[in-house]
């Protein structure tokens, strides 16, 4: 699979931006016209999923599915912080921040595997969007808590008082996040609309699709390859962990994804979403509950290196271990 | 010639997403009004950055304040606890505003 | 038709944007791309009606609503002016601000009008996005004339003065105005070109069409709710009146079109056009013609109240009105 | 050691629909130039607002100028009287020019 | 041809924003938009290209074409330059500036071109798309020797200073330009991904194409007619060499296509592209290699007057000869 | 009341393009930092102009920079060369950093 991977135009747009930014051109996508990208990216596949649940009804592989993602998402981070802390010689405040990351779920990460599998006859179920936006929030929670409990008082002590007056203000940003509300109130309108009702959006939504994606991962290779050489605060070590971290996650994923009884395209989803770490919820939401965390780390750590990794390498290994297992 | 009052012009440079936990400060010390200015791109002890980027954390504001010396000085006691972890910089000018007495 | 209207992904798009704002989410769409939309559905309302007139020909039926539209235009703000100062309690100049509003258009009122009637098979005449044109600008006239005779001297007096001076500026930038030259250009090009010049554009300007109205008004959901909840200067009576006027003007655009020997779907449009209240070209002219009208008055009864009643009642009601009469 | 000139930093806050106006002030005294900043979001009396908006009404800019002290005060007197009407926020600040003799 | 020309929409909308500008009207594209659409544009047309060559293979007509295409791009500036310094009585330096911009290339214009070619039968090879890359630099390079070598020692002394510093910088930026890179990129990426590869991507890259040329050309209508409408700098014999500049190129390049062996539609693209002149890539060059060159005579030749004289008039022009000579 | 230091908040207005050919001269003198804004529209000897172009090269920007007196003289100094050719326009003013002691 990996080279057709290779040989995709999703991904060698994604190759281009990558070598653009690494031979420091001048070629940027503006801002608002990605973001206006990442809207429609997260309408789409909102929409085509709960159009999939309408047309399959509720079974009970979704509420494994969706049970296993929620679980996943609180514990992950827990192995994750031990290892940035000990092979990552990081202190509790960015160990924690790092693994809320890895807990988290990159969305470019899910709908490029989406694409790849489905042109490898392994596509997922439509309900694992909804698996991904539950995924999208508990590993910050799991990583305030980590940080906290292994950071003496006085370094938090201002902090403390701000996030008392601030504790709910996070919660609440958490849980009504854009991308989640997004994702999820695409999905209910799938759901609502149906195969028919979805007819008249669905050349701009089915359609475009994949060529939106692929200049989409065009600026996400200028970006992962800038935070790359900009950086001066990821050491080897770092480095190493933004590796191993997606892979252990995502071998845990496929493998809980086929215990509780998914399809390998699905399983190889759930693999994905493990692997993937945020870079858009969970770096916001850490800058305003944990300023002291140094972006610098957790943003060089999941854009410049996990996402990569990923893309071009991890999608391909999870489907295979999914393969294996199913 | 036009009455002028002089007043301060405050500055804070921030991390967008904790433009809104200044914004309550402001709001604190009863100021009568703000205003928020992106920056595009910068740079600073650890290296340059660029605002281009899906990921708005990394993304930076001013938030500019005009308001008289006496409610300048209490909002710089209410924010100075915060400016290390959440690596403000705040500047203080004078300026002479036209008009200016309901600031 | 209201359940077919609740269950359209259009409208649910408006639903949830509404819905996100009001809790608060942080969702929101790129003011440069949700520009991007409006012209690009400006655009293609215009072709499509140019290309529909190209086929046809001028006919007597186009005549007609041409001088409805434009005296509906001049004329509904009179009866908003007076309600406004007697039930709403307003000054004569916001006032007049407010009237010229509900006297002028919304263009995605019309868009989603058109949509929701065509699928109910009440496909309104192409020429009716050249009424619209026609509508855009009247109201801001008669607003001014209105609020400047019944304004005591002094109170505008240094805004006299600078209005000589303004003067033709203001007539200019209302006949130059954007969305209008747009409109009508897109329109006169639609004509030019007709049916097999329309040909290569049609996949983006067509089949597009619906997806990005769903996009558009996702982000008007997520704007009209913020109006609302921010704004502290709509009363209950002027809230009670933001529901009435569109009532009112829409019922009489209804009838008005009906009279005029309009076919029921193009008498339901003129029916939505003198219901739906401005909120681009009228605030623009309204701040540089009399700057003492408050925004926060004549933006948060349009944009927060009338928008969205008319996308979720009105429409249907005035669709339902024309089939009665017709 | 360069030179520098004193001269005056004048910021108008004002509706961006009104900006062509002030600038039709502006070039009535005859200074050399103009620069307008975009306000991203801000909140006063009324309340907040963001600049996130379709309808560009309600969005605010800033204009920076450049100008010796007699054109600034000049510029005050004129602009003085669309001050309450239009809502403006005018500041005045001393900066010296680097070799700015023509400012 | 010219008839065709000027009822097609993408030239009529081109012709709605110049109309719009001159009266003034506030019609604008947000620039974000704008930089979207171009890239997509130029992402579009490599792609487009690079899937044609990996059919064709590589032909003896493609390395010609290169080569000419190159050869046309070091000289055409020198003819230009010393017009630009006898007629059109400019300095040394702006008249490197000038020229600069006249021997490099608009994609617009190019992409424009092909759209009406193809509408003609005159469908050009898609390896013309790389010979557009290739001619986007040399002329920047002769056209700074030309400017250096005229110019006396004194003027320019802080500049070579900087210069010596920048030197590489320059050429670094000429050769990793972002549009140089985009169109090279997608080149490749469709010559990899071949036809098959193509296929999901198809819908985006090539059906919307044509409507988002439409909407980029009503913005460069806008901008044209707003340089043409602001500038103070550009002379009537400036203006006059603004059009008699591409008509020579033109000439120059659709007759060195065909003596080179290319068919009839190359030539005339070949042709385009001598005539049109730089309006992204050259002038940011400029800036930083020359920034004494006014920015006010560069740009409004170029933007203001020659891109409407190709677009509306060049193409069919270099059409006509090349179906004289082919 | 919270410490606060003097210092020289330098502002600079620069074509977009050139923005990284000062950026370099900023590092030298080493400087802490530096914010770019972008300037929507302005106006200047030339007659108007507008942001809205396709064409970068006629945007303008503006570099600003906290540091102490030193610095700014040093950063004006090496600066000074260029402003002619590169129609820059340097503006030097005073203001109070809250807690500034690294700048
Ligand atoms: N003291 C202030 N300092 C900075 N900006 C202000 C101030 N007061 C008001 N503003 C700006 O002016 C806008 C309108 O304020 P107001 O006229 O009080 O509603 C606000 O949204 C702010 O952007
Ligand atoms: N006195 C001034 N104050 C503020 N900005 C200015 C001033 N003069 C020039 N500018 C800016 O510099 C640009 C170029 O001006 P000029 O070099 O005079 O053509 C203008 O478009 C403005 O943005
Ligand atoms: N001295 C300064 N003047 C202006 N902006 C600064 C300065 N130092 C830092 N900044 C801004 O603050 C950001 C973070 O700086 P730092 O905290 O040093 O990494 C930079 O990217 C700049 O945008
Ligand atoms: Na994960
Ligand atoms: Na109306
Ligand atoms: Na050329």
């Amino acid at each position: 699979m990996i080279i057709e991977t290779l040989t995709s135009p999703v991904i060698l747009f994604f190759i281009l931006g990558f070598f653009a930014a690494c031979i420091r051109s001048d070629l940027t996508i503006p801002e608002p016209f990605a973001k206006a990208m990442s809207i429609y990216l997260m309408a789409a596949i909102g929409l085509k999923g709960g159009v999939e649940v309408a047309s399959t009804g509720f079974t009970s592989q979704l509420a494994s599915a969706a049970i296993a993602g929620t679980v996943l998402g609180f514990t992950l981070p827990i192995l994750a912080f031990f290892l940035l802390r000990s092979i990552g010689k990081l202190g509790a405040i960015d160990s924690g921040a790092v693994a809320a990351h890895y807990g988290s779920v990159s969305v470019v990460t899910f709908v490029t595997a989406v694409e790849l599998l489905t042109k490898q006859n392994m596509q997922p179920d439509g309900f694992m969007v909804g698996v991904m936006a539950l995924m999208e929030t508990p590993a910050i929670i799991t990583g305030l808590l980590l940080a906290r409990a292994y950071t003496k008082r006085p370094e938090l002590e201002n902090d403390v008082k701000a996030n008392k007056e601030e504790g709910s203000g996070i919660l609440h940003e958490v849980l009504t996040n854009g991308s989640v509300i997004l994702l999820l109130g695409a999905f209910a309108i799938g759901m609502v609309a149906g195969e028919a009702g979805f007819e008249p959006i669905k050349p701009l939504f089915a359609i475009g699709f994949n060529g939106v994606l692929c200049l989409f991962l065009l600026d996400m290779g200028l970006i992962a390859a800038r935070r790359l050489l900009q950086t001066k605060k990821v050491t080897i070590r770092l480095a190493s962990l933004a590796i191993l971290l997606p892979i252990i996650n995502g071998t845990i994923g496929t493998v809980v994804g086929t215990l509780v009884g998914l399809d390998p395209g699905s399983a190889a989803i759930l693999g994905v979403l493990s692997a993937s770490a945020s870079y858009i919820a969970v770096p916001a939401a850490m800058r305003l509950a944990m300023p002291q965390a140094d972006p610098g780390i957790y943003l060089s750590m999941s854009l410049g290196i996990t996402f990569p990794f990923n893309i071009i390498f991890g999608i391909s290994l999870f489907a295979a271990i999914a393969n294996f297992l199913g | 010639m036009v009455a002028t009052v002089q007043r301060k012009r405050i500055e804070i440079l921030v991390d967008t997403p904790l433009v809104p936990r200044i914004i309550r400060l402001v709001k604190e010390v009863d100021i009568s009004g703000w205003s928020v200015i992106k920056i595009a791109s910068g740079g600073g002890r650890d290296g340059r950055w660029d605002h281009d980027e899906v990921t708005g954390a990394a993304s930076k504001s001013i938030i500019l304040m005009i308001a008289s010396e006496q409610k300048a000085d209490q909002f710089a006691d209410k924010v100075a606890p915060l400016l290390e972890s959440h690596g403000l910089l705040i500047t203080i000018g004078n300026v002479a505003v036209v008009r200016g007495d309901r600031f």
